[in-house]
């Protein structure tokens, strides 16, 4: 089912927008789109029907969508466990999204990934790890086989703040350097790890000035503000397929509104406050682009995506567990 | 009258004890000291013995391993947690070539007396690597010693004494064993290295579980005696030293040997104590073997195919029987709802 | 008349040939490009194929491990090349959590065509970090290949194999092997993963022998003629897909098994072999069986010491002997010139 | 054996120096003694009595001696295979190191370690690994452990340029800065990874930067000064016993005069030539010191270590192999 479901872009064009608000539309669809979904998510996750850890992005999207946004369908992206947002913002199936969460044989790897491993190879996202910082060197040699190639795609490393602990981050950074990659990589960055803060794992804190330190052109961009986001994303792509070397280095302050995993709020456990929390959610991007766009089309676009959210979740209820002859299929990949 | 606490308690407890013992005993590692405190293992201990003793770690499982090397080297005793297993394959480097070779490379100058707890889990959707058992890897190695206690009596006996080990201990746990309850003393015993337990008599076959599949095969020997079949199981506790003349005692009276490990079997544990009971009976004892493992594929999350990855009491009955009637009876007993896995809800 | 290379100039000449012909072949590793080209295995290729197609590399083992598995979902087939099998340590997570996981966990939708080069050092006070022979890890883990060939003709078919195969394999040479020489047909031939070679006819016994040991092994045998005793030698070259079925035929007819590995026995190939062997001959056939690989301790440099480190061609034929007479002999072969092990002089 | 012989200074004050030219006599002995005991260890290569590989630091004795003497007996050292001028200039034992060297059971390791893996936990030199990097780490466990005993003692962690392409040496800097350790990271650069240079490893080549971006002081010493790295050394060894939190980053540029291991040169193989080799020797430390000496005085100190130097490789020699039983032995310290 593949690509039956148009990406947040197709939508928006499918509204046929003013050409001035059509990067509004297309970013608050893509928004408003990954949010729905993962509220959906958070609602049905008391059912048990999820059968995988859900480690939501809730407050976090406008990272993925503006970065996704800003690259073209044939560029690559890298995640992380919490990848539902960088999946879709880069046109992953949502049907089989889903389907994967629930386990079906449907899903995205027919149920034998789970939400931590979220792949759409035909959408250019290649793949998603639960052990931190293990996909970026995935992203770096992903962006040397296009340099081969002589390719000028571009892949996106997406990773958190907690990433840049673990040497690996460093020895990618400086092979990434060495090799001059058509790669950007965006820290994600909610000061957390879990419930440990920044601050508390890094002596110094300041993660731009290691990727600076590696050689890398960095840029923090601490409001996440989605516009601020794609333009400046935007203007690396554009280097990049104009043949400046790579790579770049985008840290982008966020900040996860739900518990490290589940659906709830976590506040209670006073590992952080509600009040640290306000700015971020007065900040809301969804709201925020939503209020950009003439009410009218703004309701076209909720319902267009409401009704492929109620699709998607009908989907994975209908679709069945995989037999339990799959179990040994697709350890090797037989000549 | 007995005092019933649960796995997560023993190993609290222990830790609490030998912290309060021993001012050289620190305890680190990602998320020890945050509000869930590796599921309530260390929870408290930050507040009672101080951020310098206990405390959370950068996500750098590679240099706090040598942390805890040269900190041992320096005459502290590190307990360092990982709340995965799977993720003891960044710090492999630090265990395999230093941790375990250490004393030897230096010519018995220096001794290393960590302790490396961590979990294996199961369930929930963990899959591919959030469920690995791979403590193969660290009984293949000369110079580490292996623990995987399955209950909490053993839980606090042998953290105590991998604590005051004065070599490098991995300290396997399970999430699932987490939710067991025990009877455990107060008292700060020690359940030493090298020594396997009887877990259960019986006469028709030696059942050796490993870890959390030791709970399988007592369930698992419970069915069996529907179809009388009395088998006598044994918990190993201790994978290195591995107590083999225990478990080749029983297989000498029983004549069939069945290991059901919590990981894979190819160069596994199952494959060790099968090749090491052979060696010792042969010629003495005819013997019947079977291994019982993870299947040989990645761990699927989801319910339907996890369901089959895994040995269960159900399946490790009707092995047992077959191995034990000398051939494939196609009995697989009844679900029993006094024999039922304990499911380990989500999110974790 | 035969073409004769040695081990190194066999694997030189398999590299070029995938190179040649596919221009999805990459070539990277610490020093795969310096004068010394990795014993010789990577001479030329650098200036033949340029250096985007062959680089060294930062001593980022994790990181490199993870760029070959990036390349190779791009549709690149990297052979990555690793000095010393200890190194692999460090990238233990990128093998086990990914690479061996990738094409499960993504339900099929990728592969990981990656080839993974590494040594195992021998003699020379190559010492504790140098000489570990880890296969059995790789073995453990599902979703990995692994090779030991001992032969140049092996060494040039396996790899070239190796590269063609769509999934990781783990491609195991011995820096001694390096100085074998053999036979080598031109051509591009390979020699598929899952089948097991008899190396030398015999009856009474079978001896099995991995990665170097395969050499002491059929030196072995020959200290065996002496006092009468025919051993079949085998080289399992795959051990992962292992050639049971070959191992198992030998067996039932010479009712004995003695397996030599390169590695320690616990958890090792060896118990792997013996463990299945006994599974598919029990009831069928009695079997005798005996394991032999590294002592159960660090490898130590000091000449005498390193001596009773490893097995070799006089106490396996001397712990055989016994094997098939059923009990201690007191015969230990006198060494013989003709037989001397080859020694890889220093410095490396 | 061990403290048979003298260490460096204690051979310098034996000889009644003269308090001005004190400091001169003690680098001088330190830096001679090492430069002829690896002459020495090379001469004798040939003969196989060696029986390890040896990586010789000719050429770079100056890093070792400058730090080295610039601490207390109590203070702890880290290093790699290449320490032979670590060892001695921190008071490791001669004999015990000749004769580990030699495979005998009076060495250092008992015969069980061999050249890479020296150790004199008596004088404070507290082991080195083959694997590139894996000390550092130990460095800061062994900092953290005397920080928290509340001593005054100081680690320092000697590693190379191609050390710093590791992610644990960016695990362990930011680990060290956020306990703030009483260490002091030590980068003996020569520029080489076996035969691989700095540039074709690391993308943007500057060390100290990378030390600074993760929140440590770093001075790069470039021109192999024993005195100016014993001054400055010196001066964060004293900063850090006065209470100035650690850690210290010193990257000191200097060069290998002879083959990565082994004992010939290696400028044939092309990798390097004379011409880069040819400043590094001219400004050899081991002359210029020996300069700064009253020749009288200079030649009591050379005969003193000549006279070391042959008995530590007579001792060597006379000194027997570990019996076979020795194989069993320090697997595990038993209670
Ligand atoms: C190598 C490794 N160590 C520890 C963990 C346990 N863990 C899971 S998520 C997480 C926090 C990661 O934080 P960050 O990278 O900032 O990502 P975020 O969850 O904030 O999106 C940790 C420590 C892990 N999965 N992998
Ligand atoms: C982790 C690891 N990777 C590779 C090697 C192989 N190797 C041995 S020495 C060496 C060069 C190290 O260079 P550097 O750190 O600069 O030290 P130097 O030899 O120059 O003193 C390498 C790559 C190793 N020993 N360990
Ligand atoms: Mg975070
Ligand atoms: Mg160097």
């Amino acid at each position: 089912m593949s690509g039956t479901n148009p990406s947040p872009s197709k939508i928006a064009e499918s509204l046929r927008p003013a050409p001035a608000s059509d990067l509004h539309a297309r970013l608050y669809t893509s928004l408003y789109r990954i949010r729905r979904v993962e509220e959906e998510v958070a609602r049905v996750y008391p059912t048990d029907k999820i059968k995988s850890p859900v480690h939501l992005s809730i407050g976090q999207e406008a990272v993925a969508v503006g970065v996704c946004e800003a690259l073209r369908p044939d560029d690559v992206v890298f995640g992380t466990y919490r990848s539902h947002a960088m999946y879709l913002a880069k046109g992953g199936d949502l049907n089989r999204m889903i389907a994967e969460l629930y386990g079906k044989v449907t899903g995205c790897a027919k149920g034998k990934g789970g939400s931590m491993h979220l792949i759409d190879a035909a959408h250019g996202v290649m793949g998603a790890s639960a052990v931190v910082g293990t996909t970026i060197p995935h992203a770096a040699g992903y962006a040397y086989a296009l340099k081969y190639r002589r390719s000028d795609s571009i892949v996106v490393s997406f990773f958190g703040d907690g990433a840049a602990d673990e040497g690996v981050f460093h020895e990618s950074l400086n092979f990434a350097v060495l090799k001059r990659l058509p790669l950007i990589f965006v820290c994600e960055n909610n000061s957390y790890a879990i419930m440990t803060h920044q601050r508390s794992r890094q002596g110094h804190a300041d993660i731009c000035g290691l990727a600076r330190a590696h050689g890398l052109p960095a840029e923090r961009i601490d409001d996440n503000d989605v516009l601020r986001l794609h333009e400046r994303v935007g203007a690396a792509t554009g280097a990049l397929r104009a043949g400046t070397p790579g790579p770049f280095f985008f840290e982008c302050m966020t900040y996860r509104w739900k518990e490290h995993v589940g659906p709830n709020e976590d506040y209670h456990l006073g590992y952080r406050s509600r009040d640290e929390a306000a700015p971020w959610m007065e900040n809301d991007q969804v709201g925020r682009l939503a209020a950009l766009l003439e009410p009218e089309r703004r309701r076209r676009i909720q319902e267009t995506v409401e009704s492929e959210i109620r699709a998607a979740f009908a989907f994975a209820e209908e679709s069945r567990f995989p037999d339990r002859s799959e179990l040994f299929t697709d350890v090797f990949k037989d000549a | 009258m007995d005092r019933i606490l649960t796995y997560v308690e023993a190993v609290r407890e222990a830790t609490d004890i030998e912290m309060g013992r021993d001012s050289s005993v620190i305890l680190f590692g990602l998320d020890v000291d945050d509000p869930k405190a590796i599921q309530g293992t260390t929870a408290g201990l930050a507040r009672k013995y101080g951020p310098e003793r206990v405390f959370g770690t950068p996500l750098s499982e590679d240099a706090m391993t040598g942390v805890a090397i040269g900190a041992s080297l320096a005459g502290l005793r590190p307990i360092h947690v990982h709340i995965r297993m799977d993720f003891l394959m960044l710090a492999m480097s630090q265990l395999v070539n230093i941790a375990a070779k250490a004393r030897y490379m230096y010519g018995g100058s220096v001794s290393v007396p960590i302790v490396v707890r961590s979990m294996i889990g199961k369930s929930w959707g963990q899959g591919a690597q959030h469920s690995q058992g791979l403590h193969s890897f660290f009984m293949h190695v000369p110079g580490l010693k292996v623990v995987a206690p399955t209950t909490p009596y053993d839980a606090k006996g042998c953290l105590i004494a991998a604590v005051r080990d004065d070599n490098p201990v991995m300290y396997v746990e399970h999430r699932i064993l987490h939710f067991q309850k025990g009877p455990v003393p107060e008292t700060a015993y020690t359940v030493p290295p090298g020594k396997a337990r009887v877990t259960a008599p019986g006469d028709d076959v030696t059942l050796v579980g490993i870890s959390y599949m030791q709970i399988e095969c007592q369930r698992a020997r419970l069915f069996l005696e529907e179809v009388g079949v009395r088998a006598e199981v044994i918990d190993p506790i201790w994978l290195s030293p591995l107590d083999t003349d225990t478990i080749v005692d029983s297989v000498r009276r029983t004549g069939r040997l069945c290991v059901v490990d919590n990981g894979w079997m190819t160069c596994g544990a199952s494959a060790e104590i099968v090749a090491s009971v052979t060696e010792r009976l042969q010629g003495a004892r005819e013997v019947r073997v079977h291994r019982m493992g993870f299947a040989p594929v990645t761990c699927p999350p989801t319910p339907t195919l996890e369901e089959a990855f895994y040995p269960d009491a159900r399946t490790i009955a009707a092995a047992v029987n077959d191995l034990v009637k000398g051939g494939p009876q196609g009995w697989l007993p009844a679900e029993r709802g006094d024999l039922k896995t304990i499911e380990f809800r989500g999110p974790f």
